[in-house]
Protein backbone atom coordinates (compact mmCIF):
# COMPACT_ATOMS: atom_id res chain seq x y z
CA UNK A 1 0.00 0.00 0.00
CA UNK A 2 1.18 3.17 -0.90
CA UNK A 3 -0.51 6.45 -0.71
CA UNK A 4 1.24 9.89 -1.62
CA UNK A 5 0.91 13.60 -1.48
CA UNK A 6 2.89 15.89 -3.66
CA UNK A 7 3.09 19.04 -5.33
CA UNK A 8 4.83 17.92 -8.19
CA UNK A 9 3.17 15.81 -11.38
CA UNK A 10 3.60 12.25 -11.25
CA UNK A 11 4.17 9.86 -14.04
CA UNK A 12 0.75 8.26 -14.28
CA UNK A 13 2.41 5.61 -17.26
CA UNK A 14 5.43 4.73 -14.83
CA UNK A 15 3.00 4.36 -11.76
CA UNK A 16 0.41 2.60 -13.54
CA UNK A 17 2.92 0.13 -15.27
CA UNK A 18 4.87 -0.11 -11.99
CA UNK A 19 1.65 -1.34 -10.02
CA UNK A 20 0.55 -3.90 -12.72
CA UNK A 21 3.84 -5.38 -13.76
CA UNK A 22 4.85 -8.41 -12.08
CA UNK A 23 1.91 -9.83 -10.53
CA UNK A 24 1.40 -13.57 -10.82
CA UNK A 25 -1.16 -13.77 -8.21
CA UNK A 26 -3.53 -10.83 -8.96
CA UNK A 27 -5.68 -11.17 -12.44
CA UNK A 28 -7.24 -7.72 -12.33
CA UNK A 29 -6.05 -4.26 -11.66
CA UNK A 30 -8.25 -1.10 -12.00
CA UNK A 31 -6.87 2.54 -12.23
CA UNK A 32 -8.75 5.70 -11.74
CA UNK A 33 -7.02 9.22 -13.32
CA UNK A 34 -8.80 12.38 -12.05
CA UNK A 35 -7.66 15.39 -14.88
CA UNK A 36 -8.30 19.06 -14.79
CA UNK A 37 -11.10 19.57 -17.10
CA UNK A 38 -11.66 23.04 -18.48
CA UNK A 39 -15.62 23.14 -17.56
CA UNK A 40 -15.28 27.15 -18.59
CA UNK A 41 -14.94 26.24 -22.25
CA UNK A 42 -11.13 27.27 -22.85
CA UNK A 43 -11.28 29.86 -20.37
CA UNK A 44 -9.34 27.78 -17.34
CA UNK A 45 -6.22 29.37 -16.36
CA UNK A 46 -5.88 27.52 -13.49
CA UNK A 47 -7.00 25.01 -10.50
CA UNK A 48 -5.88 25.49 -7.22
CA UNK A 49 -6.24 22.85 -4.87
CA UNK A 50 -5.11 23.96 -1.04
CA UNK A 51 -4.84 20.79 1.47
CA UNK A 52 -4.65 20.06 5.14
CA UNK A 53 -0.72 18.97 5.51
CA UNK A 54 -0.69 16.14 8.52
CA UNK A 55 -4.68 15.49 7.34
CA UNK A 56 -4.74 14.87 4.06
CA UNK A 57 -2.26 12.02 4.30
CA UNK A 58 -4.01 10.47 7.62
CA UNK A 59 -7.37 10.41 5.76
CA UNK A 60 -5.96 9.10 2.92
CA UNK A 61 -4.38 5.87 4.53
CA UNK A 62 -7.49 5.25 6.79
CA UNK A 63 -9.47 5.22 3.54
CA UNK A 64 -6.77 2.69 1.86
CA UNK A 65 -6.78 1.20 4.75
CA UNK A 66 -11.14 0.75 4.99
CA UNK A 67 -10.84 -0.33 1.50
CA UNK A 68 -7.92 -3.37 2.30
CA UNK A 69 -10.58 -4.41 5.06
CA UNK A 70 -13.25 -4.18 2.81
CA UNK A 71 -12.33 -6.27 -0.19
CA UNK A 72 -9.37 -8.93 -0.92
CA UNK A 73 -6.75 -6.52 -2.32
CA UNK A 74 -3.26 -7.48 -3.32
CA UNK A 75 -2.47 -3.71 -3.31
CA UNK A 76 -3.50 0.10 -3.29
CA UNK A 77 -1.88 3.36 -4.70
CA UNK A 78 -3.35 6.62 -4.26
CA UNK A 79 -1.50 9.53 -5.14
CA UNK A 80 -2.85 13.12 -4.90
CA UNK A 81 -1.34 16.62 -5.96
CA UNK A 82 -2.20 19.81 -4.17
CA UNK A 83 -0.91 23.53 -5.89
CA UNK A 84 -1.68 25.26 -9.14
CA UNK A 85 -2.76 22.49 -11.72
CA UNK A 86 -3.78 23.49 -15.69
CA UNK A 87 -5.87 21.76 -17.91
CA UNK A 88 -5.00 18.96 -18.72
CA UNK A 89 -2.94 17.63 -15.68
CA UNK A 90 -3.34 14.41 -14.15
CA UNK A 91 -4.81 15.75 -10.43
CA UNK A 92 -4.33 12.13 -8.68
CA UNK A 93 -4.99 8.63 -9.47
CA UNK A 94 -5.64 5.20 -7.53
CA UNK A 95 -5.16 1.56 -8.56
CA UNK A 96 -6.33 -1.63 -6.91
CA UNK A 97 -5.24 -5.22 -7.45
CA UNK A 98 -7.51 -8.09 -6.79
CA UNK A 99 -7.47 -11.68 -7.93
CA UNK A 100 -11.19 -10.73 -9.20
CA UNK A 101 -12.25 -7.65 -10.93
CA UNK A 102 -15.16 -7.42 -8.78
CA UNK A 103 -13.24 -6.54 -5.72
CA UNK A 104 -10.71 -3.80 -7.80
CA UNK A 105 -13.30 -2.33 -9.17
CA UNK A 106 -15.73 -1.77 -6.15
CA UNK A 107 -12.59 -0.77 -3.95
CA UNK A 108 -11.20 1.47 -6.19
CA UNK A 109 -15.04 3.06 -7.29
CA UNK A 110 -15.09 3.53 -2.97
CA UNK A 111 -11.67 4.88 -2.95
CA UNK A 112 -13.05 7.78 -5.02
CA UNK A 113 -16.34 8.07 -3.69
CA UNK A 114 -14.47 8.67 -0.02
CA UNK A 115 -11.62 10.83 -0.85
CA UNK A 116 -14.29 12.83 -3.64
CA UNK A 117 -15.90 13.75 0.07
CA UNK A 118 -13.73 13.02 2.74
CA UNK A 119 -10.03 14.00 2.38
CA UNK A 120 -9.44 17.23 3.17
CA UNK A 121 -8.53 19.01 -0.73
CA UNK A 122 -10.40 21.74 -2.05
CA UNK A 123 -10.06 23.28 -5.29
CA UNK A 124 -10.39 26.74 -6.72
CA UNK A 125 -10.82 27.64 -10.39
CA UNK A 126 -9.40 30.62 -12.12
CA UNK A 127 -10.74 31.45 -15.30
CA UNK A 128 -10.61 34.76 -16.91
CA UNK A 129 -10.63 37.57 -13.87
CA UNK A 130 -12.58 35.68 -11.56
CA UNK A 131 -11.34 32.89 -9.30
CA UNK A 132 -14.16 30.79 -7.53
CA UNK A 133 -14.45 28.29 -5.15
CA UNK A 134 -15.54 24.94 -6.46
CA UNK A 135 -18.52 23.76 -4.39
CA UNK A 136 -19.58 20.33 -2.92
CA UNK A 137 -21.85 18.38 -5.33
CA UNK A 138 -24.69 16.62 -3.33
CA UNK A 139 -24.15 13.72 -5.28
CA UNK A 140 -20.77 13.03 -4.14
CA UNK A 141 -21.80 13.15 -0.91
CA UNK A 142 -24.96 10.77 -1.68
CA UNK A 143 -22.44 8.53 -3.49
CA UNK A 144 -21.21 7.55 0.28
CA UNK A 145 -24.24 5.82 1.06
CA UNK A 146 -23.41 2.77 -1.21
CA UNK A 147 -20.88 2.04 1.25
CA UNK B 1 -4.72 25.79 20.37
CA UNK B 2 -4.01 26.07 17.01
CA UNK B 3 -7.15 27.10 14.83
CA UNK B 4 -6.74 26.79 10.87
CA UNK B 5 -9.10 27.66 8.42
CA UNK B 6 -8.87 26.36 4.54
CA UNK B 7 -10.35 27.47 1.58
CA UNK B 8 -12.78 30.53 2.03
CA UNK B 9 -12.98 30.10 5.83
CA UNK B 10 -9.26 31.05 5.45
CA UNK B 11 -9.99 33.97 3.07
CA UNK B 12 -12.69 35.32 5.08
CA UNK B 13 -11.14 35.41 8.10
CA UNK B 14 -7.70 36.75 6.37
CA UNK B 15 -5.16 33.88 8.30
CA UNK B 16 -4.49 30.20 7.56
CA UNK B 17 -3.89 29.43 11.50
CA UNK B 18 -3.79 31.85 14.85
CA UNK B 19 -3.49 30.63 18.48
CA UNK B 20 -6.68 31.05 20.48
CA UNK B 21 -6.49 30.77 24.61
CA UNK B 22 -10.08 29.27 25.36
CA UNK B 23 -12.10 27.70 28.03
CA UNK B 24 -15.08 26.27 25.28
CA UNK B 25 -15.60 22.74 25.95
CA UNK B 26 -17.21 22.28 22.51
CA UNK B 27 -16.38 23.13 18.81
CA UNK B 28 -19.67 25.05 19.21
CA UNK B 29 -18.61 27.19 22.22
CA UNK B 30 -15.44 27.65 20.41
CA UNK B 31 -17.55 28.99 17.54
CA UNK B 32 -19.74 31.36 19.52
CA UNK B 33 -16.71 33.03 21.67
CA UNK B 34 -14.93 33.51 18.00
CA UNK B 35 -18.05 34.81 16.06
CA UNK B 36 -18.27 37.37 19.10
CA UNK B 37 -14.44 38.30 18.40
CA UNK B 38 -15.04 40.53 15.07
CA UNK B 39 -17.19 40.91 12.06
CA UNK B 40 -14.80 38.50 9.68
CA UNK B 41 -15.89 35.76 12.04
CA UNK B 42 -19.44 35.92 12.34
CA UNK B 43 -19.24 36.23 8.57
CA UNK B 44 -16.98 33.17 8.50
CA UNK B 45 -19.30 31.47 10.68
CA UNK B 46 -22.67 32.54 9.58
CA UNK B 47 -23.70 29.40 7.86
CA UNK B 48 -22.58 26.37 10.38
CA UNK B 49 -24.07 23.47 7.74
CA UNK B 50 -21.33 25.27 5.08
CA UNK B 51 -18.53 24.25 7.46
CA UNK B 52 -17.05 21.10 8.10
CA UNK B 53 -14.99 20.52 11.06
CA UNK B 54 -11.85 18.39 12.55
CA UNK B 55 -10.34 18.40 15.88
CA UNK B 56 -7.00 17.07 16.58
CA UNK B 57 -6.98 16.23 12.69
CA UNK B 58 -9.95 13.70 12.77
CA UNK B 59 -13.11 14.81 11.19
CA UNK B 60 -16.01 15.30 13.75
CA UNK B 61 -19.09 17.64 14.48
CA UNK B 62 -19.45 20.71 16.09
CA UNK B 63 -20.60 19.31 19.42
CA UNK B 64 -17.67 17.24 19.65
CA UNK B 65 -15.14 17.96 22.77
CA UNK B 66 -12.12 19.99 22.39
CA UNK B 67 -10.85 19.12 25.88
CA UNK B 68 -7.08 18.74 25.50
CA UNK B 69 -7.13 19.13 21.74
CA UNK B 70 -4.20 21.08 20.10
CA UNK B 71 -5.80 21.60 16.88
CA UNK B 72 -8.98 22.81 15.47
CA UNK B 73 -9.79 23.03 12.12
CA UNK B 74 -12.12 24.64 10.15
CA UNK B 75 -13.27 24.39 6.42
CA UNK B 76 -16.29 24.10 3.80
CA UNK B 77 -16.69 20.76 2.37
CA UNK B 78 -14.00 18.63 0.81
CA UNK B 79 -13.46 18.33 -2.99
CA UNK B 80 -10.60 15.80 -3.62
CA UNK B 81 -10.58 13.92 -6.11
CA UNK C 1 -12.81 4.52 -29.83
CA UNK C 2 -10.27 1.86 -30.88
CA UNK C 3 -10.14 -2.15 -30.75
CA UNK C 4 -7.12 -4.30 -31.35
CA UNK C 5 -6.96 -7.65 -30.79
CA UNK C 6 -3.42 -9.00 -31.38
CA UNK C 7 -0.83 -11.79 -30.62
CA UNK C 8 1.49 -9.48 -29.79
CA UNK C 9 2.30 -7.94 -26.38
CA UNK C 10 0.84 -4.70 -25.72
CA UNK C 11 2.89 -1.75 -23.79
CA UNK C 12 0.36 -1.22 -21.18
CA UNK C 13 2.37 1.78 -19.70
CA UNK C 14 2.21 3.66 -22.92
CA UNK C 15 -1.66 2.37 -24.03
CA UNK C 16 -2.60 4.17 -20.34
CA UNK C 17 -0.88 6.82 -20.92
CA UNK C 18 -1.48 7.86 -24.21
CA UNK C 19 -5.41 7.91 -23.62
CA UNK C 20 -4.98 9.78 -21.00
CA UNK C 21 -2.78 12.31 -22.16
CA UNK C 22 -3.92 15.62 -23.57
CA UNK C 23 -7.39 15.76 -22.39
CA UNK C 24 -8.85 18.89 -21.23
CA UNK C 25 -12.29 18.13 -21.50
CA UNK C 26 -12.66 14.41 -19.56
CA UNK C 27 -11.70 14.60 -16.15
CA UNK C 28 -11.89 10.63 -15.49
CA UNK C 29 -9.90 8.06 -16.94
CA UNK C 30 -10.58 4.30 -15.90
CA UNK C 31 -8.56 1.32 -17.06
CA UNK C 32 -8.86 -2.55 -16.46
CA UNK C 33 -5.93 -4.74 -16.71
CA UNK C 34 -6.24 -8.71 -16.60
CA UNK C 35 -3.26 -10.11 -16.18
CA UNK C 36 -2.28 -14.30 -16.06
CA UNK C 37 -2.78 -15.59 -12.82
CA UNK C 38 -1.07 -18.42 -11.83
CA UNK C 39 -4.19 -19.97 -10.17
CA UNK C 40 -1.93 -23.33 -9.82
CA UNK C 41 0.46 -22.22 -7.22
CA UNK C 42 3.17 -21.52 -9.21
CA UNK C 43 2.43 -24.70 -11.43
CA UNK C 44 1.23 -22.65 -14.73
CA UNK C 45 3.65 -23.46 -17.68
CA UNK C 46 1.20 -21.56 -20.17
CA UNK C 47 -2.56 -19.67 -20.58
CA UNK C 48 -3.32 -20.82 -24.13
CA UNK C 49 -5.93 -18.29 -25.47
CA UNK C 50 -8.04 -19.15 -28.68
CA UNK C 51 -10.07 -16.66 -30.50
CA UNK C 52 -12.54 -16.54 -33.21
CA UNK C 53 -10.72 -14.22 -36.31
CA UNK C 54 -13.53 -12.00 -37.61
CA UNK C 55 -16.28 -12.47 -35.05
CA UNK C 56 -13.86 -11.39 -32.32
CA UNK C 57 -13.19 -8.01 -33.80
CA UNK C 58 -16.61 -7.51 -34.48
CA UNK C 59 -17.85 -8.55 -31.03
CA UNK C 60 -15.76 -6.02 -29.11
CA UNK C 61 -16.23 -3.10 -31.48
CA UNK C 62 -20.31 -4.23 -30.77
CA UNK C 63 -19.80 -4.02 -26.99
CA UNK C 64 -17.53 -0.74 -27.00
CA UNK C 65 -20.18 0.84 -29.29
CA UNK C 66 -22.98 -0.36 -26.89
CA UNK C 67 -21.29 1.53 -23.96
CA UNK C 68 -20.80 4.64 -25.86
CA UNK C 69 -24.34 4.75 -26.81
CA UNK C 70 -25.53 3.61 -23.10
CA UNK C 71 -22.56 6.09 -21.28
CA UNK C 72 -21.23 10.21 -21.80
CA UNK C 73 -17.53 8.81 -23.18
CA UNK C 74 -14.97 10.85 -24.60
CA UNK C 75 -13.49 7.87 -25.90
CA UNK C 76 -13.22 3.68 -25.59
CA UNK C 77 -10.33 1.66 -25.40
CA UNK C 78 -10.31 -2.00 -25.60
CA UNK C 79 -7.15 -4.69 -26.33
CA UNK C 80 -7.04 -8.01 -26.13
CA UNK C 81 -4.33 -10.60 -26.93
CA UNK C 82 -4.46 -14.34 -27.96
CA UNK C 83 -2.18 -16.85 -28.24
CA UNK C 84 0.47 -18.32 -25.67
CA UNK C 85 0.43 -16.50 -22.87
CA UNK C 86 2.73 -16.66 -19.57
CA UNK C 87 1.87 -15.84 -15.68
CA UNK C 88 2.33 -12.23 -15.53
CA UNK C 89 1.37 -11.32 -18.50
CA UNK C 90 -0.86 -8.74 -19.32
CA UNK C 91 -4.27 -10.79 -21.44
CA UNK C 92 -6.23 -7.69 -21.95
CA UNK C 93 -7.12 -4.28 -21.24
CA UNK C 94 -9.94 -1.38 -21.23
CA UNK C 95 -10.35 2.10 -20.54
CA UNK C 96 -13.10 4.68 -20.81
CA UNK C 97 -12.78 8.50 -20.26
CA UNK C 98 -15.45 10.73 -19.18
CA UNK C 99 -16.45 14.10 -17.93
CA UNK C 100 -17.21 12.40 -14.47
CA UNK C 101 -15.98 9.18 -12.68
CA UNK C 102 -19.48 7.47 -12.55
CA UNK C 103 -19.67 7.20 -16.11
CA UNK C 104 -16.14 6.09 -16.52
CA UNK C 105 -16.46 3.30 -13.94
CA UNK C 106 -19.52 2.01 -14.89
CA UNK C 107 -18.77 1.96 -18.94
CA UNK C 108 -15.44 -0.12 -17.96
CA UNK C 109 -17.58 -2.70 -15.56
CA UNK C 110 -20.04 -2.93 -18.48
CA UNK C 111 -17.02 -3.50 -21.05
CA UNK C 112 -15.29 -6.27 -18.86
CA UNK C 113 -18.77 -7.97 -17.62
CA UNK C 114 -19.31 -8.73 -21.55
CA UNK C 115 -16.46 -9.33 -22.98
CA UNK C 116 -15.91 -12.14 -19.80
CA UNK C 117 -19.13 -13.85 -21.76
CA UNK C 118 -19.54 -12.16 -24.96
CA UNK C 119 -16.62 -11.68 -26.99
CA UNK C 120 -15.19 -15.32 -28.30
CA UNK C 121 -12.31 -15.93 -26.25
CA UNK C 122 -11.30 -19.28 -24.69
CA UNK C 123 -8.53 -19.73 -22.04
CA UNK C 124 -6.62 -23.14 -21.43
CA UNK C 125 -4.30 -23.67 -18.86
CA UNK C 126 -0.69 -25.74 -19.35
CA UNK C 127 -0.13 -26.79 -15.79
CA UNK C 128 2.13 -29.67 -14.76
CA UNK C 129 1.38 -32.62 -17.04
CA UNK C 130 -2.43 -31.36 -17.89
CA UNK C 131 -4.20 -28.95 -20.17
CA UNK C 132 -7.88 -27.57 -19.04
CA UNK C 133 -10.21 -25.30 -20.89
CA UNK C 134 -11.27 -22.84 -18.35
CA UNK C 135 -14.75 -23.08 -17.59
CA UNK C 136 -17.12 -20.51 -17.23
CA UNK C 137 -18.05 -18.98 -14.19
CA UNK C 138 -21.72 -19.26 -13.53
CA UNK C 139 -20.99 -15.70 -11.68
CA UNK C 140 -19.49 -14.11 -15.01
CA UNK C 141 -22.92 -14.67 -16.89
CA UNK C 142 -25.05 -13.43 -13.62
CA UNK C 143 -23.33 -9.69 -14.00
CA UNK C 144 -25.04 -9.63 -17.00
CA UNK C 145 -27.96 -8.55 -15.73
CA UNK C 146 -26.92 -5.51 -14.05
CA UNK C 147 -27.03 -3.86 -17.28
CA UNK D 1 -21.48 -23.63 -45.83
CA UNK D 2 -18.54 -23.56 -43.83
CA UNK D 3 -18.33 -25.42 -39.90
CA UNK D 4 -16.16 -23.69 -37.21
CA UNK D 5 -15.59 -25.45 -33.71
CA UNK D 6 -13.69 -23.85 -30.95
CA UNK D 7 -11.70 -25.09 -28.07
CA UNK D 8 -13.05 -28.14 -26.74
CA UNK D 9 -15.55 -28.60 -29.89
CA UNK D 10 -12.55 -28.24 -31.97
CA UNK D 11 -10.31 -30.71 -30.33
CA UNK D 12 -13.47 -33.61 -29.84
CA UNK D 13 -14.19 -33.27 -32.97
CA UNK D 14 -10.77 -33.13 -34.24
CA UNK D 15 -10.61 -30.10 -37.43
CA UNK D 16 -11.41 -26.54 -36.61
CA UNK D 17 -13.29 -26.27 -39.29
CA UNK D 18 -15.38 -28.27 -42.71
CA UNK D 19 -17.50 -27.53 -45.48
CA UNK D 20 -20.89 -28.95 -45.02
CA UNK D 21 -23.45 -29.72 -47.55
CA UNK D 22 -26.82 -29.38 -45.74
CA UNK D 23 -30.50 -28.62 -46.25
CA UNK D 24 -31.18 -28.31 -42.88
CA UNK D 25 -33.47 -25.23 -41.91
CA UNK D 26 -32.19 -24.52 -38.74
CA UNK D 27 -29.17 -24.73 -36.30
CA UNK D 28 -30.54 -27.77 -34.39
CA UNK D 29 -31.56 -29.76 -37.51
CA UNK D 30 -28.17 -29.06 -38.70
CA UNK D 31 -26.92 -30.39 -35.22
CA UNK D 32 -28.71 -33.69 -35.55
CA UNK D 33 -27.35 -34.21 -38.88
CA UNK D 34 -23.60 -33.96 -37.81
CA UNK D 35 -24.39 -36.09 -34.92
CA UNK D 36 -25.72 -39.14 -36.91
CA UNK D 37 -22.61 -38.85 -38.86
CA UNK D 38 -19.76 -39.79 -37.06
CA UNK D 39 -19.29 -40.71 -32.57
CA UNK D 40 -16.85 -37.90 -32.46
CA UNK D 41 -20.24 -35.52 -33.52
CA UNK D 42 -22.31 -37.01 -31.06
CA UNK D 43 -19.99 -36.59 -28.13
CA UNK D 44 -19.16 -33.33 -29.18
CA UNK D 45 -22.96 -32.07 -29.44
CA UNK D 46 -23.94 -34.55 -26.70
CA UNK D 47 -25.29 -31.60 -24.02
CA UNK D 48 -26.23 -28.32 -26.32
CA UNK D 49 -26.62 -26.71 -22.74
CA UNK D 50 -22.90 -26.94 -22.95
CA UNK D 51 -22.64 -25.25 -25.92
CA UNK D 52 -22.67 -21.75 -28.08
CA UNK D 53 -23.51 -21.20 -31.49
CA UNK D 54 -22.86 -18.43 -34.08
CA UNK D 55 -24.44 -17.87 -36.97
CA UNK D 56 -22.31 -15.77 -39.87
CA UNK D 57 -20.29 -14.27 -36.55
CA UNK D 58 -23.17 -13.20 -34.40
CA UNK D 59 -24.04 -14.92 -31.23
CA UNK D 60 -27.75 -17.39 -31.48
CA UNK D 61 -29.64 -20.04 -30.56
CA UNK D 62 -30.26 -23.75 -31.41
CA UNK D 63 -33.22 -22.41 -33.39
CA UNK D 64 -32.44 -19.76 -35.47
CA UNK D 65 -32.60 -20.11 -38.92
CA UNK D 66 -29.40 -20.76 -41.40
CA UNK D 67 -31.30 -20.34 -44.33
CA UNK D 68 -28.35 -18.50 -46.48
CA UNK D 69 -25.93 -18.83 -43.74
CA UNK D 70 -22.31 -18.93 -44.94
CA UNK D 71 -20.70 -19.75 -41.14
CA UNK D 72 -21.67 -21.44 -38.04
CA UNK D 73 -19.73 -21.92 -35.37
CA UNK D 74 -19.92 -24.20 -31.89
CA UNK D 75 -18.10 -23.51 -28.96
CA UNK D 76 -18.15 -23.65 -25.53
CA UNK D 77 -19.51 -20.69 -23.45
CA UNK D 78 -16.81 -17.58 -23.95
CA UNK D 79 -13.92 -17.02 -21.21
CA UNK D 80 -12.72 -13.94 -22.37
CA UNK D 81 -11.09 -11.07 -20.41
Amino acid sequence: MRVVVQEAPFDFAAEAAGFADGRHDMGAVVTFTGIVRDVTSGDLQAMEIEHYPGMTEKALTAIAEEARQRWSLGDVLVIHRYGRLHAGDKIMMVATAARHRKDAFEAAEFLMDYLKSRAPFWKKEHAGDSADWVAARDEDEAALTRW
Amino acid sequence: MDVLYFAWVRERIGVPKERVETDAATVSALVDELRAREDRYAAAFADLSALRVAVDQELTDFDASIAGAREIAFFPPMTGG
